[in-house]
């Protein structure tokens, strides 16, 4: 039996790494992959507390893991797309870096 | 109890990696040669016996092993070192959820011929496929050669491509037996239907000779199609010819293994072998019923031969048939395999991109939705 | 619920037939823009029409196979606004609901519909003013009768008032027909604005009634459920400022009853929302005598006779709905004698004879009122469409001074109109004669404070009728054609389509009135029952209590009705035919009269300057240049866009610094404010 | 100390590891790929450990298998061994950034010290808890709308994605 707490507590440092990536990393592909770890913690809290409110009011429960799929599809369609924009990003300005995409301001 | 687990997962490396993988460089070396009107590997001799070459694999490894394990200049040396693990170890662990038998009691102890009989375990077996994608695409790029290069990419496009056509291929299976444990895939296998029942159920005659024309109730029978495609999808997933394009000697010299020698090679080229026999006890185990003897069920088999002697004794007959069996279907498919490794040329490129895009994934799919269509018309 | 009465699925097909149609027609000529041919177009609403006239008939035979004293039908379609819980919950249904009250009229209205159907077909051949003219004007009708038929038919007061509003839609849409001449257009929209002024009574009533009895906790829109409970709101008052006549307290039935006839007022042409039924002439004659003559506008008294419980709880509203009638009666009847176009006279006598009715309804005597009415839409339809047949013979001149001496060309139109004409005029023994009677011994019998001047002032708008309508007649086809010689030469009786109708609502004209023959006549002729309209409308009726009349008193009293009737027709046969002489003299002699009723007693233009010119004033200097100009658009919408475009480009913009991670950072430094707030 | 506890703890230092790695390293895309696949394939063994298996077997699938190699793909085919970038002039703003993460950690965490319902955990859990056909028949008949428009968006992101990448759309 799982220490819950300890899951949920996994899903928020993962979700921080994650952040932080996506904060301070400035090649595309980086941030690109944190932002998919942010969404694998916000699954794993989906996951961690489907497991816990399982049995909410004895119908079993399986909410949580619906999410996580449906999370999972959107990612992989978030994944496709923003490869498909760093892609052709690549080709205009032969780099990842997203100091250099900053055309749009004022 | 561990020590079951422990006895099955010995057996599954004694028997499936150690044992029937080198044997298979043999077979393919001689079917090679039977194919090409040669006589074949026959060179290696211990004191003048050569076994018709059986010898040849244990000299492989030797020479494997004692080559020099080379890391090119410029090269990721721990993704180096890593890649070949990572596309050996997937392929050894599918074996995990392959049901070499069925559930037997002996008195009140029931034998399980499944390491792990896990609920999901074609599941599974997707899973650790994909993972060993890595192998090969981590090989070409930390290689640090064009060519390797090259060929891990051309890995990484044609294996992802192929898993999506490959899991979508079976789906037809899954609603045919209605479950993604292998064994008990197996076990709904293990019966019989008559050819033209639909007489006697649409028409309403029964006729005697109806009962007595029958088939094993084998997914191929249930999803033809679905097992043309599932096996080009796998043997895609394999790489090896006609889909080696990763490979392509004459076109990027060896692809992502380029740069290896010794063990390391050895290691994929086992992996290679290895899925060959995972491969083979798959579409045995999902489209030719497995440990399922035709048109012999389990009970008749027990029944028959304890009517002669003791139960205890008939089912582990039983047993042994059963593995025979499967084993059989096994080496039957691997032949299969190294019939089209050496008949057909290979692909090109955007031709197997084609196969897998333009035909694979819709016939799948439409296949899809004639299975749905017809079980939903017999099963009402 | 009180007792529902027997499920019938009929009903929901007879109005639904001529709005499918009317659906239809508006497909083909307004989304698919391809219309059908003319005849065809024709043929299908008038098919739809009759149909519906079938089922009525159908309906009624059912209903009459009932109890007397149960004879409802209902059809409830579904449930069309639910809302509210408990004490205030309103559900409206769409729910129809046939007695003998809307029995009486659904025949009526598609019986002359269908009539009116048949006869458009050839009134409007040579309408081209544009090509697909005659498909827009039967889509108009068929959605009209729809309109009607829901009216009547509704079983509550939310559906009565989609009726309510979708006559007067397609009352607006028809008398603007020919909406390229601009004064059509301007008419419409005048008997349009008009109505609403109605209409808004007719709302307040609603609101107020339903109020009244959610606060007894019977929030109920359908008229049984409002009759149901309605003795618990008969006591209520309303508190209104001292200073108001009758107060400090009015009964709250009076108020309610006074809305809805102003309701009624506007629908029904009565003072002071009259004027827009002459000006709705503007339409072709076919719609005149529909929806201005025969059923719309009938419409205000079919609603006094449904809620006649109300008015019979509420004697002051009674009264003043009698007043009201008795006074548009004579005041229409004296304009409509100075009058010289054909349409504009029948018009006013129609809204003369629409004040009998109220004066019936305000006197108690509801079945009188319907009888009426159902008499009156014959002889009028007749009227309306023999005069259109007269139009059409004169080529669209309307000016009965440019007419005369059409005995001799019109030989079907001349009996069939002076068979309308005796009708209105009130000769034994058609059918005019007894409904006109019995409002007049309703007047006389009632306990409306005042009766006898009523009874008087309808005798002598009786007379008046008389003289006016043959004064018509008389100008129309006797003495010398006044008409230029070219038009002279080709009058002829229109074609059959034309004349068939009039042939039946003449026949119907002369004998419609043996449906509610009073017992007098009755007892002298022997017959058992023979009012047989009022018996068989007496279970939905409620009845005033009356003074007795005993039957020589009502002898003397047709006998009255009779002289009056000769009176006015002898004094139109001497002015207008014998001596021709004496209207010039009187117009020049009493010019001042004259011209006070040949302008209508000024009464449009008293409410142009006193109300039209007032609101208009108001709407463009202040409303539209002040209020919507400066302040809604200038401050509201453009100074928001303003501020915001200033704000954004001088300090917002900086936001935007095009570097990803800052707008990382941004939203980063937003999460832990919510996160830490959430887990302060 | 069950062996599942302890299988747990591992797998999550190992993914807590592999994740700061991946974001940590700034020489090497390919690393941080492969640091993120191991982080991918021991969230997925801890779905397992959480019996959610399922959503395992899915998570290695498409993480694993599809999106990662994809990246793995894309970063290879830019060719982009390591990244050059010019030394950024925010160290300040990273600063921030690390704090303000966290901050929202150090939140977080206290929250889940304060929840009574984690303290509060179902020893066992329901029949067919992770297992497909649950998941399956919730998808197809409760779930359903949601199916529809996952299916809707992934159509819209492949569409996307070609002619993105596409040179000239032909």
């Amino acid at each position: 039996m799982l220490p819950m707490d300890h899951v949920i507590a996994l899903s928020a440092i993962l979700f921080t790494i994650g952040v932080l990536g996506v904060a301070t990393r400035r090649n595309l592909i980086v941030m690109l992959m944190s932002i998919e770890l942010m969404l694998n913690a916000a699954n794993l809290a989906f996951v961690g507390f489907n497991r816990i409110w399982s049995q909410l009011e004895g119908v079993p429960a399986i909410d949580g893991q619906i999410f996580v799929l449906m999370v999972i599809a959107v990612a992989a369609a978030e994944v496709a797309v923003g490869l498909g924009i760093l892609l052709s990003m690549f080709r205009n300005r032969d780099s990842v870096n997203v100091e250099e995409v900053n055309l749009l301001k004022w | 109890m561990p020590i079951e687990a422990i006895v099955k997962v010995l057996f599954i490396f004694a028997v499936m990696v150690m044992g029937l993988a080198p044997i298979i460089t043999w077979i393919e070396r001689k079917q090679s040669a039977v194919m090409q009107d040669r006589i074949g590997a026959n060179r290696a001799d211990l004191g003048g016996i050569t076994l018709l070459g059986l010898l040849h694999p244990a000299a492989d490894v030797i020479k494997l092993m004692t080559k020099e394990d080379v890391v090119p200049d410029g090269a990721n040396r721990v993704m180096h070192l890593l890649s070949p693990l990572i596309a050996a170890v997937p392929a050894i662990i599918a074996f995990a959820v392959i049901p070499f038998g069925g559930v037997y009691q002996f008195g009140d102890t029931t034998l399980n011929l499944v390491a792990a009989d896990i609920d999901w375990g074609l599941l599974y077996i997707f899973a650790i496929g994909s993972i060993a994608a890595y192998g090969t695409v981590i090989a070409g790029w930390s290689s640090n050669n064009n060519w390797s290069m090259l060929g891990g990419l051309r890995a990484s496009a044609q294996m992802i491509s192929y898993e999506v056509t490959m899991g979508l291929t079976v789906v037809g299976v899954f609603m045919v037996f209605q479950t993604l444990r292998l064994s008990d895939m197996a076990l709904a296998q293990d019966t019989s239907f008559r050819i033209f029942g639909f007489l006697e159920l649409y028409l309403g005659l029964n006729w005697g000779w109806i009962d007595w024309l029958r088939l094993p109730a084998w997914g191929i029978f249930y999803q033809p199609l679905g097992f043309l495609m599932f096996l080009a999808a796998i043997m895609a997933e394999n790489k090896r010819p006609p889909f080696d394009i990763p490979e392509g000697e004459s076109e990027i010299i060896a692809g992502y293994h380029l740069e290896y020698s010794g063990m390391r090679f050895g290691l994929f080229f086992m992996s290679e072998f290895i899925e060959i026999i995972i491969i083979a006890a798959l579409t045995a185990t999902i489209f030719l019923g497995g440990w399922a003897v035709p048109l012999l069920s389990t009970d008749a088999i027990i029944g028959g031969i304890s009517s002669v002697m003791g139960v205890g004794f008939a089912t582990g007959l039983c047993v042994l048939i059963h593995f025979a069996t499967f084993m059989l279907k096994v080496i039957f498919m691997i032949w299969v395999q190294m019939l089209l490794r050496w008949s057909l040329p290979r692909f090109r490129y955007d031709q197997v991109m084609n196969l897998c895009w333009k035909i694979l994934l819709p016939l799948s799919i439409a296949n899809i939705f004639a299975t749905g269509l017809v079980l939903l018309w017999v099963k009402g | 619920m009180v007792d529902v009465g027997t499920e019938s699925d009929l009903l929901r097909w007879i109005p639904l037939l001529p709005l499918l149609v009317a659906a239809y027609h508006g497909i083909s000529i307004g989304f698919l823009r391809r219309p059908t041919p003319p005849r065809v177009a024709a043929v299908v609403s008038c098919a739809a029409v009759l149909l519906a006239f079938v089922l009525s008939c159908i309906a009624f035979r059912d209903l009459l196979a009932l109890p007397a004293n149960s004879r409802v039908l209902v059809d409830d379609v579904y449930t069309w606004i639910g809302a509210g819980i408990g004490s205030s919950a309103l559900s409206a249904e769409v729910s129809f609901q046939l007695d003998p009250l809307s029995a009486v009229m659904i025949l009526i209205v598609t019986f002359v519909g269908s009539m009116i159907h048949i006869y458009s077909i050839g009134y409007m051949e040579d309408d081209h003013r544009d090509d697909k003219g005659i498909q827009r004007f039967f889509c108009y009708l068929n959605l009209f009768t729809f309109a009607m038929l829901v009216l009547v038919l509704g079983d509550n007061l939310v559906l009565m008032f989609l009726g309510w509003e979708g006559v007067g839609l397609c009352s607006y849409l028809l008398i603007g027909f020919w909406y390229s001449d601009s004064f059509n257009a301007y008419c419409g929209s005048k008997a349009f604005i008009v109505n609403r002024i109605g209409d808004f009574g007719f709302l307040i009533g609603v609101f107020l009634l339903f109020g009244a009895l959610s606060e007894i906790g019977h929030p109920a829109v359908s008229f049984a459920g409002i009759q149901e409970h309605f003795d618990g709101i008969v006591e209520m008052t309303i508190a209104v400022p001292a200073w108001m006549p009758f107060g400090p307290e009015w009964r709250l039935v009076n108020v309610i009853g006074l809305c809805f006839f102003l309701g009624a007022c506007g629908k029904s042409a009565q003072i002071p929302l009259y004027i827009w039924l002459p000006d709705a002439m503007a339409g072709p004659t076919p719609v005149s005598a529909l929806i201005h003559a025969a059923t719309m506008v009938t419409a205000g008294v079919y609603m006094v006779c449904r809620l006649s419980f109300l008015y019979a709880a509420a004697p002051e509203a009674s009264a003043v709905i009698a007043w009201t009638g008795a006074i548009t009666a004579l005041v229409a009847a004296t304009i409509a004698m100075a009058q010289n176009d054909i349409k504009k006279v029948l018009a006013y006598s129609t809204v003369s004879q629409l004040g009998y009715m109220f004066l019936a309804a305000g006197c108690g005597g509801y079945a009188a009122a319907i009888f009426h009415l159902g008499t009156h839409a014959f002889f009028k339809a007749l009227l309306f469409l023999g005069a259109g047949a007269v139009i059409l013979a004169m080529h669209h001149e309307q000016d009965m001074q440019k007419m005369g001496g059409l005995w001799r060309q019109l030989r079907l139109t001349r009996w069939v109109f002076l068979v309308g004409v005796c009708a209105i005029a009130g000769f034994p023994p058609l059918s005019g004669f007894f409904s006109k009677d019995e409002i007049l011994i309703a007047a006389r019998a009632s306990h409306v404070p005042g009766h006898n001047w009523l009874y008087g002032i309808g005798l002598a708008t009786a007379g008046m009728t008389a003289f006016y309508m043959f004064r018509l007649w008389y100008l129309t086809f006797c003495g010398e054609c006044r008409a230029v010689a070219d038009v002279r030469n080709h009058i002829k009786d229109p074609n059959g389509f034309v004349l068939n109708p009039l042939r039946v609502l003449a026949f119907f004209s002369v004998f419609a009135g043996f449906a509610g023959l009073p017992q007098v006549w009755g007892d002298i002729i022997s017959i058992e029952e023979s009012n047989s309209l009022a018996n068989f409308l007496t279970p939905v009726l409620a009845v005033g209590e009356l003074h007795a009349i005993e039957h020589s008193q009502e002898l003397w009293m047709a006998s009255w009705a009779v002289a009056a009737a000769l009176a006015g027709t002898g004094l139109a046969w001497l002015s207008y035919l014998r001596k021709p002489r004496i209207p010039g003299w009187l117009a020049a002699n009493l010019s001042g009269p004259y011209r006070a009723l040949f302008n209508k007693y000024y009464i449009d233009e008293l409410y142009d300057v006193v109300i039209v010119r007032p609101i208009v004033a108001l709407s463009d200097r202040v409303l539209y240049r002040i209020v919507d100009a400066r302040w809604i658009d200038g401050i509201g919408v453009n100074g928001t866009a303003h501020g915001i475009r200033a704000f954004a480009a001088n300090g917002l913009k900086y936001a935007q610094s095009g570097l990803t991670q800052s707008y990382v950072f941004f939203m980063i430094v937003g999460a832990v404010a919510i996160v830490s707030y959430l887990l302060r | 100390m069950t062996v599942e506890t302890i299988l747990f703890y591992i797998f999550g230092s190992l993914a807590v590891v592999s994740a700061l790695g991946m974001v940590l390293n700034i020489r090497n895309a390919v690393a941080s790929a492969m640091s993120l696949v191991v982080t991918m394939v021991s969230l997925g063994a801890i779905y397992l450990l959480l019996e959610a298996y399922l959503v395992a077997a899915i998570q290695i699938m498409v993480y694993g298998g599809a999106i990662v190699v994809l990246f793995l793909f894309v970063v290879m085919l830019l060719n982009l061994s390591t990244d050059e970038f010019p030394p950024g002039r925010q160290r300040l703003i990273k600063l921030a950034f690390v704090i303000a993460g966290v901050t929202i950690l150090a939140q977080v965490l206290i929250a889940l010290g304060r929840d009574p319902l984690l303290a509060a955990q179902p020893q066992t859990v329901p029949e067919g808890f992770g297992g497909y056909r649950q998941l399956g028949i919730a998808l197809y008949t409760d779930y359903v709308l949601l199916v529809e428009m996952a299916s809707l968006l992934l159509l819209a992101a492949i569409v996307g994605a070609l002619i993105l990448a596409k040179r000239k759309i032909d």
